[in-house]
Order: structure tokens, then sequence, then C-alpha cells
């Protein structure tokens, strides 16, 4: 039966993966999800790949961790829950990683953390915002990266400095999108007063924005936030400058979700985009660590590709990994490496990186100072280098330095 | 009580009236021809006796109780069964098979049918083609087939309708011999049949119709001397 | 105002969903199946005015008649591999042609989307405009330079094929054959041919609807299973196998959309058009025109 | 009670085949230990289930829906919601799934009595995508595309194997008496020709109707058995793609016959698992395949097998190849 014949191919399978793993001593296996196609983010995916490389080559070049190489394994997550799921099982169960990271979509993050947390096996969340995946407060999960609380806080003091009155957010149906929507609108409430505010969440899937962007036309708000990953958000921007409804001398765009940095930023928005402010996690003007200017190096070498903040969030996971083993004196074993990380106290590519232990809502396993920048495009195809720096890490916003739409 | 009384009943079809008053009615047991020329409403009738057509005017009775305009589906559960001029089998099943769905459907347990759709294979010598399914059976075969399928639960009354056209002679016999025990077994038929030959030796009482009207209803052979029968078949032959 | 603005978007896109449509509509007419791969000739045509417009960077007026070329090929070859069974050795196929055509052409679709996002890559690109003008303004209404002429061509091309199908000798036998395929082919008409006529043109029109909106929703593989599902509506909705039927089918459709989205649920407005197609499949299965939905 | 009718015959082949298959299945473990590979199986089940369902309507009913994957996801947000908003374990969730998928089904199915081939396949896809839009769109009652987790029903996977070995089994141990029953006949009578069937006294819109419903029933159980095992459950579930995986399957393996959706399952979805790691082209291989298979060996992989040995698999084998 033709059946039988392939299932012995499954034995045969099965029993290879048995004695790989009996022989896992060597190297270090390190699973990193990512999305490769669409409705994921791809371009965001390929940032990550790259960043989890780049840190790769560098930890292997210093000889690996204590003579043991790094070896990454790539999954596709799509972007989809189900598949990242599907994908973290596999890395566990199948190629017997040590650590997961690389997630950089939360709706992805928050299927992967399950079975992270079932297996009981580190997880890196290199890029899921979500404050839920902190408040879930797995002990495998740990955040380098950004978090809603803060993007939302951010956004609302910067909507408070504009003065704008009218503040409309358009978000991605997901756990991001809607979950930043609705922080956005409880810090605006908490920390302004007089600013009226509310979101309309947005398919990833369908295209076709208008009948969410036409009743805008006869009062467009001061603001409008956008807060979708591409391509859903080129499309929404070139959308909203095909009406007429922004960018203009009324109404600004707020990108709260940092696409300007995407590779395919200027192919797709084209004069949509001009005097949009961009919440954003790098810009070529910050300092950068020593380890931060050789990973941004290395990677321009490699992609020719000016750096973006994935970039670094994607190295900073894995060198956190194999900071963990060697601070756990080589185990791999879970329980260590977590201990391990809980301790940490380590200088990454963006500044140095501690983990709060204090077990309540977005703080646990979270590092609390994230630098954070605003920036503003102000020419078509402007390199993200020109863009205009109108609020420094850790300063307020400049009023003076915003341009306005004529 | 007739076993079938068919009462003046009526059809027209926009201006022609296919049927005209059309009546006569038969007793359990009887095998009766229904002849007539093209056209003559014979079809007709026998779509309105199935339930494929409704008449307009007069009532049909099944052992007194009135059947007019029921479902085919209802009147074969009531033993009015109809062989179509076209067979319909079902292609992507054995013969044995189209045969005992009937059976079952109408109410004959699954061991019940198998023995019975034997016995009519043997009948209608189809035994060494009955694992073939149907589709693959010649015309002639699934004629045959429709035929048995017919006579899985004897019905209260049969109507076939021109069993014998475009079928090969021998296929002819076995149908013919098959009607004539069935007959003897006291089964009820109605025969529509363009092949007066056939019917001369196998209904002793014929029915002729003309224009929608029944023009001779006696003995078959007294039918086929009537008069007006040969001016109805001539005129069609003239015209 | 905004009444206006939703009527003019929902015209638009219904003109667009309309190309679609009709391809759709003729193959139903003349082979009486349902092509479940449709929406990917769509996406091929899309693919191929963007891919060779950015790559071979030749102008988007030489892309649109190239991605045309692409589908009416796509079509003839589906046709003449796949349906020919449909009816050559019709008698052995009749009973199961439903479950043929059914099967051969969603694992058809499944087959074209998943070979392209291998060959192409799953990256949404952004087809280039016919012409760069991001917004022009006509009284109180605003809409991309592309969508204007992207809308204009389409229309045009809409109103050739109805007089090609109306008026030429090859239009005629086509109406001739999905009319009665048998009384056809005893008239002489070359039924074998009018299919394959048939499907590439289904082809070429789908493929050009992809490619004129390949620069408003940037294509990916997927790109054609929401236009595909919409045609499916509007067929049922004009009534399987007419073309006018299909038409104005699309236009209510596109307009429909358009304000529902904004006055009933903007989440819920691609189950609208889903929603009407049960409805008329179970209360009026012939649509607004059209043949009879229950075949005996 | 083997019986001389032939259609037995060939469904006891056929069934016998489906017990060495899934016996073969059930050894399966002690050869592969790899928690991973037990998975692969585990999920392949799933999908022979659907398949088995698929079958049930399109190939001995004739009904050619494109919903089965919809009555999965359906089967497995019922058990899903069930035990997010009330804490429900698999024990009330597994059995409310199959209620609420079977309910569906019957409404489904009594809603496209009139409908034939391209029309029901049309009324069943919108259906489906409809089912699938409005899930996960409802993200303040489902969580939309980010679906649900879902508590697991064992700790050791060995359990899960087993259970779904066990499930699939009963399924096919019952299909077995149905279809050699009466009902079994009524079916393909209904397939061959509703008109006809009618004519004959089938109570077509009973049968019809019971097809869908059970057909759905099983989706759901599935769908909600895997939703346990995943411990997640979301949209996709529901995808097109997914019917399209079902059907493939189906086709392969040999439509309209008892060993074919489970043979086809088990087949496509382990080699899909190989094919994954050269790139991901499964999806590409099977359309392929299916269409191949559709134009040219209609009778499946099974079909094929019974050629290869020289016993008329169904008749309509030799007109096949007689073409």
């Amino acid at each position: 039966m033709p059946t039988r014949r392939v299932s012995l191919l499954a034995i045969a399978a099965g029993m290879f993966a048995l004695t790989s793993t009996a022989f896992a001593a060597d190297p270090i296996k390190v699973g990193v999800t990512i999305a490769q196609s669409p409705p994921g983010s791809v371009s965001q995916g390929t940032q990550v790949k790259d960043g989890a490389e780049v840190a790769a080559k560098i930890i292997n070049d210093a000889g690996g961790v204590n003579g043991r190489k790094i070896q990454l394994i790539f999954e596709d997550t799509q972007g989809v829950p189900e598949k990242a799921r599907a994908a973290v099982e596999k890395l566990i169960t199948r190629d017997q990683v040590v650590a997961i990271i690389g997630e950089h979509q939360s709706s992805a993050a928050l299927a992967g953390i399950e079975v992270a947390h079932r297996y009981h096996v580190p997880y890196i969340n290199t890029n899921g915002w979500s404050d839920v995946i902190r408040e879930k407060g797995y002990a495998e999960v740990f955040n380098p990266g950004v978090f809603n609380s803060r993007v939302a806080i951010a956004v609302a003091d910067t909507m408070k400095s504009l003065g704008a009155k009218n503040v409309l957010a358009f978000c991605e149906n997901t756990d991001y999108g809607v979950g930043l929507a609705k922080l956005i609108g409880s810090q605006i409430a908490e920390r302004t007063q007089g600013i009226s505010y509310k979101y309309e969440t947005l398919d990833r899937a369908s295209k076709d924005y208008l009948p969410a962007i036409l009743p805008l036309k006869a009062n467009p708000p001061d603001v409008i936030v956008e807060i979708l990953l591409p391509p859903g958000a080129y499309i929404l921007l070139n959308q909203l400058n095909e009406q007429g409804v922004a960018p203009t001398a009324k109404t600004m765009i707020y990108d709260a979700s940092g696409i300007a940095d995407y590779p395919d930023f200027w192919q797709n928005v084209g004069d949509s985009a001009v005097n949009m402010l961009v919440f954003g996690l790098y810009h070529p003007k910050m300092a950068l660590p020593e380890l931060g200017k050789k990973v941004a190096a290395d990677y321009t070498a490699k992609t020719k590709a000016d750096p973006n903040r994935l970039l670094f969030q994607a190295a900073d996971s894995l060198f956190l990994v194999a900071e963990a083993i060697k601070a756990a004196n080589n185990s791999t074993k879970p329980d260590d490496m977590i201990k391990a990380l809980e301790a940490i106290k380590w200088s990454g590519t963006r500044g140095e990186i501690t983990f709060s232990k204090e077990k309540s809502g977005f703080k646990y396993h979270q590092w609390l100072d994230v630098p954070y920048v605003t920036f503003q495009v102000t020419k078509v195809k402007q390199p993200v280098a020109d863009m205009n720096l109108v609020q420094d890490p850790g300063k307020p916003l400049d009023l003076s330095r915003i341009v306005k739409t004529k | 009580m007739p076993c079938l009384a068919i009462d003046h009943v009526s059809k027209s079809f926009g201006g022609l009236k296919a049927l005209d008053n059309a009546s006569f009615s038969l007793e359990a047991g009887e095998l009766v021809g229904l002849i007539g020329p093209n056209g003559s409403g014979k079809t007709t009738l026998l779509n309105i006796l199935s339930g494929h057509l409704s008449c307009d005017s007069g009532t049909v009775r099944l052992d007194g109780k009135p059947i007019t305009g029921l479902h085919p589906e209802a009147l074969a559960r009531r033993g009015v069964l109809r062989m179509f001029q076209l067979t319909r089998s079902f292609p992507r099943m054995s013969a044995f098979d189209n045969l005992l769905v009937t059976g079952c459907a109408l109410g004959l347990t699954l061991p019940g049918a198998e023995k019975r759709a034997l016995g009519l294979l043997e009948d209608l010598s189809l035994t060494r083609i009955m694992n073939l399914n149907a589709g693959q059976l010649s015309g002639g075969q699934q004629k045959l087939l429709e035929f048995g399928s017919c006579f899985m639960v004897p019905p209260r009354i049969a109507l076939l309708d021109e069993p014998f056209a475009a079928v090969h002679p021998t296929l002819k016999e076995i149908m013919s011999g098959f009607i004539r025990r069935r007959h003897a077994e006291g089964q009820t038929f109605i025969v529509v049949s363009h092949d007066l030959p056939v019917i001369v030796e196998l209904c002793p009482r014929s029915v002729c119709m003309n224009a929608g009207r029944v023009i001779a209803d006696e003995s078959t052979r007294a039918v086929l001397t009537d008069k007006v029968v040969i001016e109805a078949y001539l005129g069609e032959a003239a015209a | 105002m905004l009444t206006l603005d939703l009527l003019i978007n929902g015209l638009v896109i219904g003109v667009f969903y309309a190309l679609m449509a009709i391809g759709l509509s003729l193959i139903f007419g003349i082979l009486k199946v349902v092509n479940f791969a449709h929406g990917e000739f769509y996406m091929v045509g899309a693919y191929a005015y963007t891919l060779s417009a950015l790559s071979l960077g030749i102008s988007p007026w030489l892309s649109l008649p190239f991605a045309l070329l692409v589908g009416l090929l796509l079509g003839l070859v589906v046709e003449r591999l796949l349906m020919r069974p449909l009816y050559s050795g019709y008698t052995s196929w009749g009973v199961m042609r439903d479950e043929y055509a059914v099967i051969v052409t969603f694992a058809l679709s499944i087959f074209l989307i998943n070979i392209v996002d291998k060959v192409v890559g799953p990256y949404a690109y952004k087809g280039p405009a016919l012409i760069n003008i991001s917004r022009i303004t006509i009284g109180p209404v605003a809409i991309s330079g592309h969508r204007l002429v992207a809308a204009l061509l389409a229309v045009a091309i809409i109103v050739v094929v109805a007089l090609i199908i109306r008026y030429t000798f090859w239009g005629r036998q086509i109406q001739a054959v999905s009319q009665n395929r048998l009384g056809a082919s005893l008239a002489g008409i070359d039924t074998a041919k009018a299919s394959a006529i048939v499907f590439s043109l289904a082809g070429g029109l789908a493929a050009v609807s992809g490619a004129l909106l390949a620069n408003i929703f940037n294509p990916t593989p997927d790109v054609g299973v929401f236009p595909a599902i919409k045609s499916y509506v509007i067929v049922v909705l004009g009534g399987m196998g007419s073309v006018p039927g299909s038409i104005i089918a699309s236009i209510i459709l596109g307009v429909l959309e358009s304000f529902g989205g904004v006055y009933i649920s903007y989440q819920y407005r691609d189950t609208f058009g889903l929603f009407i197609l049960v409805l008329f499949l179970l209360f009026r299965p012939q649509g607004l025109f059209g043949e009879k939905a229950r075949e005996v | 009670m083997a019986s001389a009718h032939p259609i037995n015959r060939k469904l006891q082949t056929e069934f016998a085949a489906s017990l060495v298959l899934l016996a073969f299945v059930g050894v399966l473990p002690a050869f592969v230990t790899n928690a991973y590979w037990q998975g692969v199986v585990v999920v392949s089940m799933y999908f022979a289930m659907l398949a088995v369902a698929w079958n049930i309507l399109a190939g001995y009913t004739g009904q050619f829906s494109l919903a089965p994957a919809a009555f999965g996801m359906i089967g497995a947000y019922t058990t899903g919601l069930l035990s997010y908003y009330y804490g429900l374990t698999a024990i009330v969730g597994v059995p409310a799934a199959i209620v609420v998928a079977g309910v569906i089904g019957l409404v489904l199915g009594r809603i496209v009595l009139r409908l034939r081939g391209p029309y029901l396949a049309l009324t069943t896809l919108s259906f489906a995508e409809i089912m699938r839009l409005v899930i996960s769109n409802s993200i303040d009652f489902t969580r939309g595309d980010l679906g649900l987790n879902v508590p697991g029903i064992f700790d050791s996977r060995l359990a899960y194997y087993y259970m779904m070995l066990a499930v699939l089994l009963a399924i096919q141990v019952g299909l077995f008496y149905l279809l050699r029953s009466r009902a079994g006949l009524y079916l393909r009578a209904i397939r061959d020709d509703e008109i006809a069937a009618a004519s004959r006294g089938v109570l077509i819109v009973y049968w019809k109707t019971f097809a869908f419903t059970l057909s759905a029933a099983i989706c759901g159980l599935a769908g909600a058995l895997y939703g346990h095992f995943a411990q997640f459950v979301s949209p996709e579930l529901g995808l097109l793609s997914q019917t399209g995986v079902v059907i493939s399957m189906v086709v392969i393996g040999g439509l309209g016959t008892m060993v074919g959706p489970i043979g086809g399952a088990l087949l496509v979805y382990v080699l899909s698992e190989f094919l994954r790691d050269f790139g991901n082209y499964q999806l590409v291989v099977f359309a392929f395949l299916v269409i191949i298979f559709a134009r040219f060996f209609r009778e499946g992989l099974w079909g094929l097998l019974l050629a290869a040995f020289g016993r008329p698999g169904r008749p309509a084998a030799a007109a096949t190849a007689a073409e």
C-alpha cells in the first residue's frame, strides 16, 4: 500500500530525528520565528532574519559560546497565530532548540508563548508590542523590545504638545493594533484634557479602506494615528492622500508603528507620507553603544541597506540567549537560562538591558527603558538619516522643529 | 369496483386538446393495451396517471380512491409504477443494486430485496451482468433492468410506456414473456405501444385513442378491426 | 456629499467587478460550470502587469496589453488541457462533469496561488500607475489619476466585449452554443472552438482587471480570492450566463458594499455579497435575469 | 453476516484495507517515538476525519460541498468559546461541537436541497466564507484572527494519538455499517440520479439532509478534537485552502471508496511534512496531483491499486480506462 511505503519513510525520519537529538550537544540550536509570507509583515521578517544572522556571525566568529557555535533555525509564521503555534511546536519538538527568538508580531507571539510555556523553553519576544504578552506572566518569556503602553504614553504626550483637539486612530485587527489603539485612548484620557479620541479597526486582508475614509472628508480630525503594518499601512496612506483627507494643513498623520524605515516604504507611498510624524525606536542620529555600531556596520556590509530598529532588537535577542548560556556557565537547561536572564545586566546594541522581575501588568520580564524618538518625514524619497528628528531620546517633543503642511 | 377508473379526464396545452373527456377503467389483473396514432394522447394520459402531469378536469381513481394530482413519489408508494420510454437507471451502481434501491425504497428489507432481485434478474436473464454498472449496459439491457425494478414490489398497476420501442427482438421476447408471466400471476398492466403485433399477442383487451378521445375499448381483435380505428391509423398514414 | 463620494467609489469598484464577472458568466453559459480558478486569472494578470513594468522597466501602457495576452493564453491552455472532457466524451462524463469541474478548477486555483507564491514570492508589489497624479478633484469628488483612467479603460473594454458578443460572427456562435450546445453543434458550429474562445476571453478580461487594479490593491499571490468570490456573487445575482445581467449586478454590488461599509458595518462589509448570493440561490435562482439555477 | 451482495463485497474489501491502515497507524508509535512526528500523524488523523466526512457527501451522495473545513472550524470554536467563556472542558465541549456543527449542517442541508452541481458548490463556498469572515471579524466575541487558546485534554501526546485513532476507527466502523445498509443504497442512488431515485420512492429530502448533517457533525467532532490537541483555534481552520487539502486527500486516495479518504489523508499530510523541508511546495504538488488524478485516474490510488492487483475495482474503472 503506497501509504505504508511513505509511512516507512516517516519511521526512518522519526529515527533520524531521534539520533540527531542524541548528539544535540553541539552546536547550540536557536529557533527564530518570523513572517516570510503574507499576511505577515515580510519586510519586518526579513529585517529580523538579517539581524539574527549578523549577531550569530559575530558570536560564531568570536568562537561561539564556549566553543559551541550558534545554529539558527528559521520558521515562517506568516504573522498568523495558528502558523506561529505550529512553528514553535516544530522548533521545540522536532529541532530541539534551546530557545526561541525573533517574533515580531504580537498575535503570533501570543500563540507562540503558549507553546514555549507548555514545553518550558525560553522565549525572547523580539518585537511583540502587545502588553498582554507581558501580562500573561510566563517565566519563559523575556521582552527586550518596546511595549504598547510605552508607545501609548508617547503618542498621548505628542498629541498634547501638538495641541490636537480631535484625534482618530486607524488600527489593524490584531492584538497589536487594537491593543495599542485602546491603550492610546486610556493614556489620552489619563494624561490630557479636551482631546476627543476614537479608533477604527481595519481588516488586514481587505484592501479597500475608502468606506472607512470617505466619512472623514466632512470634518477631518487634527491628527490621524496610523497603527497598521505594511502593506495595509501603505494602502491606507495612499487612500487618505487620494481623498485629500491627509496630510493637509488641517490634518497631520502620526505613524505609531514605525514603518518609515522599511526598504519598500517609498516604492509604496509616494507623496502620501510627506510631513508624517513617526514614532521611532531607531534613528541614525541616536548615539549607539560599541556593539550597536558593530552590528550596524556588519548589517550595512551584508545587505547594503541602512540599519533599522528591528536589526538591533533581533541582534539583542540572540546575544541575550548567548549571554544567558554563558552566565548559566554553559548550561542550556531552561531553568538555568531563565534564572540567568532574570539576573542579567548586559550592555546590548541599544543600551544596558535588564529585565524587571516585578510581576505586575506590562512590567514582568520587560526591559523598561527602551529608548525611542520622534521624527518627521519632510521630503519624498527621503532616507531615514535625513528625516527630521523632532524628539530626542528621553527629551520632550520640540514643536519648533515640526514642519506643517501648507 | 374497478382497480383503476379514468373518468372524463381532459388536458389541453394552450389551444391543443391533448385529452378530451377520456374515460375507461380496468379490473385488477387485467392486461390492457393502450394504442393509437402519434399525438393521440396516449403518453399524456400516462403522464397524468403517473402524476407527472396534472389534468384540467376529470378524476382518476385507484380502488375507488381519487389519486388525481398526486406526486409521482406518492403514487409510487400507492403502487402506481411507471416505466419510462427513456430509461433512467443509476449508472454508477451495479444492475443488482439498481433493483435493491427500488425494493428497499418500497419497503422491502435488504435480504428480502436481495432475494427478490436475484429472482427477477434470473427471470429477465440478466444474471450474468448483475455486477456490471448500469451505465455499462446496452440500451436494451437497461430497459430490462428498468422493467425489473418496476416489479421489485409487485405494483398495484404497472404503466409501461413503449416497452418494445427500439429493442432487440430477443429482448422483446424476454419482455413479453416476462409480462405474460406476471399477468398470469395476476399483475395489472397498461401497455402503451405502437407495436400492434406484440399488443395483439399480449393484450386480451385494448383501448384505442385518437385526438385525445377514447375511440374504441374492447377485445384487441375487435378494436383492430374497428372501422374508426382503421380510419384513425389510415388518416395518420395519409397525412 | 458623502453620498456622492460613496456612489462614485461604488461605481468604480463595480466596473472592475464587472470586468471580471463577465468572463465567469460567459464560461458558465457555455460549459455550465463555475470556474473556481477565475480569481487566479486575475492574480496572474496583476503580476504580469506589475512585474513586466517593474523588472523590464517597460511603460505600464505596454504592460497592460501584455497582461491581457498572458490572460488569453492562460485561459486557452486551461480550456484545452482541463475543460475538454466536459464536452468531448460527454456520455461517460455526463454523470461526473459537475464533480470534475469543481475539483479541477478548485485544485487549479490552489495550484496557481502557490506556484506564484514560490516562483514570484509572497511580497506585495505595487503596480505602477498609468498616470502619476495622486489626486484629481472633480467638484466635491476626489479620485486618483490612475483609478480614474483605469475605470474609464474598464468601461471601454466592457463596451467593446459586449458589442463583440452581440454583433460579431464569433459572438453569435458563442451565444448559440450557450443557449443550446447540442443544437448549435448540429447547426455546424464548432462548439469546441467556441469554448476555447470563451475561456481565453474570460482569462484575458480577468487578467486585465487584475492589471488595472495592481496599482490600487498591491498584488499578492492570494489577491484573486476576494475578487473571485465577488464575481461568484455577481454571476448568480445577474443570472448565470447573462452578460448584461452580470454588468448590472456588478454595479449594484459595488455600490451596495460602498454604502453598506459606512451605513451598515465596515467589519462585515465583505459578507454582504455572500448573503445576497445565498438568498438569491434560494429564492430567485434564475437571478435578476438569465436562466434557472435548478437544472434537472 | 457476509453476503453475496457485490456492493458489500466491495465495501468489505475497502473496509478491511482501511482497518489494515489504521492498525498500521496503531503500531507506528512503537517506531516513531519522536513527539513531533507523532503530532504529525495526529493532525493527519484530523484531516482523515474531515476527508471521511466529505467523502460521505461528495463520494457517496454526490453533494459537492465546499464547507468541510468550515464545519471543522465551527466545531473547534464551539468547544473553544465554551471553555473561554464558561471554562467548560472537553467533556462538554466536544459533544457540544458535534451537536452545533450537526445542527448547522442540517440547516445548510435543508437550504441547499434544491441545488445541484455548481450552484451547490457556490452556496456552500459562500457559507464557508461567511462563517470564516464572521468569526474573524467578531473580534470582541471570538478575538478574531488572534484565535483562542483552548485547554488540552491530556499531557501525553500518545494519549491524543490513540484518542484520535479510536475516534477515527469508530467513525469508520459506523460508516461501514451505514453504507452496507439500505441507507448506503439510497445515498448512491441520489448521487447517480436524483429524479430517478425520487420516482422509485426514495425519500431524497430525508437522505440528503441526513448526509449533510452526518458529514457536518463528523467535521465538528474532528475540529473540536483538533482544537484541544493544538490547544489553539483560529479562523485559519476554515480557510478554503484547508478544504482544498481535504478534497485533494480524498481525490488522490480514491473518491467514493471507504479506504481512499484515510489513505489519502495520511499519505498527503505526512508527505507534505517532508516537502516542508524542501521549501513548502506541498500545496503546489498536491494541487497538481489532484488535477492529474481527477483528469486521468478518477478511481484514485485505491483504484490504481486494485487495477495493479488485477482485481476489478469499481466496475467504472473499466469505463475510465476505456476512454
